[in-house]
């Protein structure tokens, strides 16, 4: 862990943190359009903060990470976050991340299955019946009158090759994942056809940043701070993305696995792109985006309501134990046109 | 006590007392061991982390786990989860020792088809199956099967290699023996190798039963709808981690079980190892 | 007590062998070569041949080779040099004819007294019923009776041995190859059981060669002594013992019995056996 | 060619031949057959997939990983990767194994140990150390010690069995013979016992140091940021499955070199088990 | 060939005993009771007393008790009942300052000949440079000279007997323990080891209990000769030998030794060994 820094408490003193990522590999996400870019472009530095990463396996191997202290600050799971604080793991969210529903329902093209509707007596493909995947396809053909307990199967394929492996072999006749998963399927050369999300799913939240709940008030600067230096390079990215990949590669070498960076930038940028489209506005350009990191009481109800039709929570978590929202001001004080021109004009060396 | 009585080091005999077998607690200190190591384990564990204040979800406390435990019993699904990696894991590992040592006696009864066939066992054995496990799934299905393989997979290296081992221990003069009264390789194998492997053979198969378990368990990480495996999952997915232990502990007891079916078999099959085997030296 | 031939199950000799030369030995060689150690020169040029119900024995000093004689006998071991057939075949690999009974007795641990004795018929899948008779009426020759269920370790050693001579003869092998198989016995229990040994032979017709350290015994029971000098093995002399048979251990008191020991005997101070 | 020379079931000897140690051909066939199989394998494996044009993903061609082994081998990442995970295989090897040898010798040693402890390290060891993982990273960080005890527990298990299994073999009249010299438990284990076990550990060992590089690797898969298992769950993640292959090429050879490094010290260490073992039969 | 003692290493004895009574065995049964076959009484009411430094022969019929007993001094073999006195202790435990010779030659087969007979001086720590030395005339006694390096399978039966030999007497134990140690031997080779054990016993002062099968070896060797009857085993007679020392071969041809073998011998016969 690298929370020993009692400095933290004093306002701007130097301190040390370690981000836990919440996957078990180094993709083009928000390790990259956070972590990477503000440590290349000094963002950190600029704020005084020496940010480590960490790999967990998932979002509750990361928030277990966090309220444990092996770790300071995870992107996870809204809804992990939610049954965490449930279960009085002592974890609070302080800002948004992911904002946009990221799953999606996938079907090979010319598929019969346009719609909710079309699902009834098929084979969908999940990624793990214990993931976000599986409650997202129960919701969503729940949402178009069927019963996700009896006119559908759901079957554990995994991500990627062994995914789209199941869609091309008919043994599954639709995927439930999220986004950027279906642009690396797509890379490989599948194409799929998408079903559109009904609007219930506006709103719900996916991946915040999460942090203990026992230091929280201890180290409120360093974490505003980190929380700053996080949005700066969110906004970075998302003006420049192929910089931002670039940047990653460099962070993270281990990205390319031993492959050229030029012969991947073009594939790993659209899947990085899909990823930051699920974290920012729909609308508007980035020049215009504030607010970063604001949750609505709206959003965390539908959330909520989510979270617990999934099962992950059993009752209502009251807000103000699982939110905090106070760091959200001081972290969107910075000069955002700056960070814009600086990724206008970014080359990576 | 066996029969080829051995004064041992240091031990005094107590040539006075007529060996007979019961039930005696001085006897058998382990019929009172047991249980008191395992109150005072749990003891330590409960008070340990209540003490240090140790979180639930970086190790609950036995009594939390008792309760969830006493949840998942009362529960019909549960004993579905239970009957179906119970039966991944027979089947794999039936699967997995059988082909062990059908190929363990024939490499061993070939030296080319060792010299040649092992390299090759060695190098695959040393890919990591959980690596392989989704194209295990891919290649077979996503239902008993794939978890079937990975647990005849997992538990097949560790008993081929004392197959090999126990089928080669054998004594040359028993061979000799054997030999000249005009035994072919099959007598010989039966009469001799597999006697002698014995004792290689269970220790592989008490290997190979948890391995078994283990595999299967993998085997429903990867892509399961049921099973411990998936259970165990789901509990972590949902925060549940005393459910979790509770899953685990479920699993601790299938392996004893196992492991003590296997002991009695060896007790009954290799009797004469523990009747010339020396009393406390 | 009286135990039966169970009728000899040798093939017929794969050439026109005469009677006179069952078993063929020539030239014989034999030199150890150990991956770790020099090697030993066991037996040097060993030339004999058993006629077909020949008893013979061998006798030599300690480590001369007689075992390694046996062993290439059995086709249990491969020879250095020279031809070594019976019947007529070249012996590259054990015979069924042949029945063995080693120096150490080499009892299977997992298997009763009477299991034991009944390998060889199991392995050479003869009439059970019958050979189970006949091993009974071996155990109980040799005073085994009573321990028949009992596992190896649960014996002395002397009688090990015995249950190893009745192994050697529970299929009434046509060529039987012993390798000192009374030696763990007591003086009296060997006496009672050379009786039995040439009562057995003379109903069944057996040819026989017997390793023996007692210079006695091999007199008694042998149409022929085979004397071997010490290490690298050699034949000193082979001496025929021409005393009528049937033989009872009365014989032995003669003046002639003790003229063939005191010459067999001779050899062995001759060579002095340890300098 | 072994010094207990037997003629074996229906082998003819060649008495006429002396034996000598030579890199000859058909005396050691496999020399030729085990690149033959290899051959024969992979361009079964490269046409085969080609004839039923089976995607990359499913199953990559020989030749495409090997182009992937290629790139990956030039990469100066690799290598530190494949240093990575060996150090912690290996410590994790040392530390199981040795482990496994102290408790081993101890259980073996103390009958009423054995009974006491053996039931809470089956119950131990069938709980699925993957499922444990996460629980590791937070006990043990994220760093090199989760990876070293995933290795270590894991080979920890099959070396025990085996530990306590050879320690029994030991024959009773050897240790009466040490016993009636005065000698004490330990001088017994050293002469005899040990001895004895010698085939069960190197079988224990053999089986250990595949199983901690699979530990390694399983450990990094839960948490880590370098080494190979991490590589793979990278390769996969980017739909590089022919990159995937590789590294599982490169396990297969860590796991390979590891088998034969063991056999050799086998061979050295329990000569007389070769130099009596029966020849053909 | 000389082998020195090399003084004795034997504790003060623990209570008063007086030199008539080193080994005492008063009332001793043994019975064994094998977990899955019937028991069986191997020796019943064993009394012995044995003087320091006396030479002490077991003789019986095979698989009357003698290894049992010997096991028993030795502190290997619990016993059922009775007591068994070694230097005025119980003997419960093994005792450093006994040597045994195996019936079976159970040799360690990882260690050369030469390291197995040094594993008594190694186990007991003794000065391992005059021990080397002692083991290798031990060894050349024997006529092992040349085969130190070699593992004991590469042995025959009777030099791996005679390696049994070396190992037992290579710590110069007080009390020296011998089941059929020369059972594997030939004839001369016997008489030779007979001498040279005689020889080695004066000049050390051992205390030795011999089971040996043969009789006159076993009058010609000892002080006492102990005949046990059947199994189970009791003392049929004890047996004193009052022949002068030193002796040598040529006193067996002598009539006092024809007439102490007949004596013995009578025991056999009456027994009538198998029935
Ligand atoms: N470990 C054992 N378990 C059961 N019975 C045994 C055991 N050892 C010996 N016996 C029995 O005890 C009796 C005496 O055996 P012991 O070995 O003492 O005989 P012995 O006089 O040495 O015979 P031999 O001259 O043949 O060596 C035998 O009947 C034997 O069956
Ligand atoms: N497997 C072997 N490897 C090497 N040398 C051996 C082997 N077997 C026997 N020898 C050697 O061959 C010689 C003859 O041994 P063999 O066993 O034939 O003697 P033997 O006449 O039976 O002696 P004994 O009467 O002592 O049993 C000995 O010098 C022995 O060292
Ligand atoms: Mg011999
Ligand atoms: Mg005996």
């Amino acid at each position: 862990g690298g929370s020993g820094d009692d400095a933290g408490a004093e306002q701007g003193a130097p301190a040390k943190l370690t981000f836990a990522i919440a996957s078990a590999v180094i993709g083009p996400k928000e390790e990259v359009a956070v972590f990477a870019v503000a440590k290349e472009l000094g963002y950190f530095e600029e704020e005084k903060l020496t940010v480590e990463t960490i790999n967990t396996d998932g979002s509750v191997a990361a928030l277990q990470a966090v309220a444990s202290g092996s770790g300071d600050v995870t992107a996870a799971d809204t809804g992990s976050i939610l049954g965490a604080t449930e279960k009085n793991v002592p974890v609070k969210a302080i800002g948004g991340l992911v904002q946009n529903w990221p799953w999606v329902i996938a079907v090979k093209p010319g598929s019969t299955i346009a719609g909710g509707g079309d699902l009834k007596g098929k084979k969908i493909g999940v990624i793990s019946l214990a993931s976000g995947s599986a409650p997202y396809a129960r919701a969503f053909v729940a949402e178009a009158g069927l019963d996700p307990a009896k006119d559908v199967e759901l079957l554990p394929v995994g991500v990627g090759a062994q995914a789209a492996a199941a869609l091309n072999d008919g043994k599954v006749d639709a995927l439930a994942l999220y986004t950027q998963a279906y642009t690396v399927i797509e890379n490989a050369g599948t194409t799929l056809t998408y079903l559109d999300n009904p609007d219930v799913f506006d709103g719900i939240r996916s991946l915040s940043f999460a942090v203990g709940a026992r230091t929280l008030e201890e180290k409120r600067d360093v974490y505003t701070r980190f929380l700053r230096a996080s949005y700066k390079a969110m906004l970075f990215s998302a003006k420049n993305p192929e910089a931002a990949m670039r940047i990653g590669y460099k962070v993270f070498p281990q990205i390319l696995a031993g492959k050229q960076a030029d012969a991947q930038i073009a594939t790993d940028t659209k899947v990085l792109t899909a990823w930051l489209k699920t974290a920012t506005p729909t609308t508007g350009t980035p020049e215009q985006w504030g607010d970063w990191g604001a949750i609505s009481d709206q959003e965390w109800a539908k959330t909520q309501a989510y979270t617990k039709q999934a099962g992950q929570i059993t009752g209502d978590v009251e807000l103000g134990k699982v939110w905090e929202p106070g760091l959200l001001g001081a972290a969107n004080q910075f000069d955002k046109a700056a960070v814009v021109d600086k990724a206008a004009g970014y080359t990576a060396k | 006590m066996a029969t080829t009585e051995v004064v041992g080091g240091a031990r005094t005999p107590a040539p006075e007392k007529p060996t007979r077998r019961r039930l005696d607690l001085r006897e058998r200190p382990q019929l009172w061991l047991v249980p008191a190591v395992f109150v005072v384990v749990v003891l330590a564990w409960e008070y340990g982390t209540e003490l240090f204040s140790v979180d639930e979800y970086v190790l609950p406390r036995p009594s939390q786990i008792f309760d969830a435990l006493g949840r998942q019993l009362g529960d019909g699904l549960f004993w579905s989860h239970l009957w179906v990696t119970s039966r991944e894991a027979l089947l794999g590992f039936l699967i997995g020792v059988g082909a062990a040592v059908l190929l363990g006696t024939f490499i061993s009864q070939v030296k080319v088809v060792e010299a040649t066939l092992m390299p090759y066992i060695v190098a695959f054995q040393t890919v990591p199956k959980v690596a392989l496990a989704p194209l295990f799934v891919l290649w077979f299905g996503f239902g008993l099967t794939s978890k079937v393989v990975m647990a005849a997979v997992i538990s097949f290296f560790p008993m081929l290699v004392n197959v090999i081992e126990g089928l080669r221990a054998a004594d040359a003069d028993r061979i000799q023996m054997l030999t000249v009264f005009g035994a072919g390789r099959a007598q010989i194998f039966r009469m001799v190798r597999l006697p002698t492997a014995l004792p290689f053979i269970f220790a592989g198969l008490d290997i190979g039963i948890v391995f078994a378990i283990l595999g299967a368990v993998v085997g429903e990480f990867i892509g399961a709808k049921e099973g411990l495996g998936y259970l165990l999952l789901q509990t972590n997915y949902n925060f549940d981690i005393s459910g979790m232990f509770a899953v685990l502990v479920v699993l601790s007891v299938m392996g004893l079980v196992a492991h003590f079916v296997i002991r009695l078999l060896q007790r009954r099959l290799a009797f004469w190892a523990e009747d010339t085997r020396v009393i406390g030296a | 007590m009286a135990i039966k031939a169970m009728g000899r199950r040798t093939r017929p000799p794969a050439a026109e062998v005469s009677e006179g030369t069952w078993i063929e030995v020539a030239a014989l060689d034999k030199r150890y070569q150990p991956r770790r150690s020099a090697p030993t020169q066991a037996l040097v040029d060993i030339n004999l041949t058993v006629r077909r119900g020949e008893f013979i024995s061998v006798v030599g000093p300690s480590g001369c080779g007689k075992t390694t004689l046996l062993k290439i006998l059995a086709g249990l071991s491969p020879k250095s040099a020279g031809t070594v057939r019976i019947a007529g075949r070249e012996v590259t690999k054990p015979l069924p004819e042949v029945g063995m009974v080693f120096q150490a007795p080499t009892l299977l641990p997992w298997r009763t007294i009477f299991d034991n004795v009944m390998v060889p018929a199991e392995i050479q899948k003869l009439d059970p019923a019958r050979h189970r008779e006949r091993a009974q009426q071996l155990l109980d020759m040799v005073g085994l009776t009573g321990f028949e269920r009992k596992y190896p370790h649960e014996l002395s050693g002397g009688m090990q041995q015995r249950a190893g001579i009745c192994r050697a003869l529970v299929h009434d092998p046509a060529v039987l190859l012993m390798d000192e198989p009374f030696g763990a016995l007591d003086a009296m229990t060997r006496e009672y059981m050379n009786v039995e040994l040439l009562r057995i032979w003379r109903e069944s017709g057996q040819t026989v060669v017997l390793v023996t350290h007692s210079i006695p015994e091999a007199v008694f029971l042998s149409d022929r002594v085979v004397v071997l000098s010490q290490r690298p093995g050699r034949i000193a002399e082979i001496v025929p013992i021409d005393l009528e048979r049937p033989r009872d251990l009365g014989v032995m008191s003669s003046d002639r019995a003790g003229v063939y020991v005191d010459r067999i005997r001779a050899h062995f101070n001759a060579a002095s056996v340890i300098d």
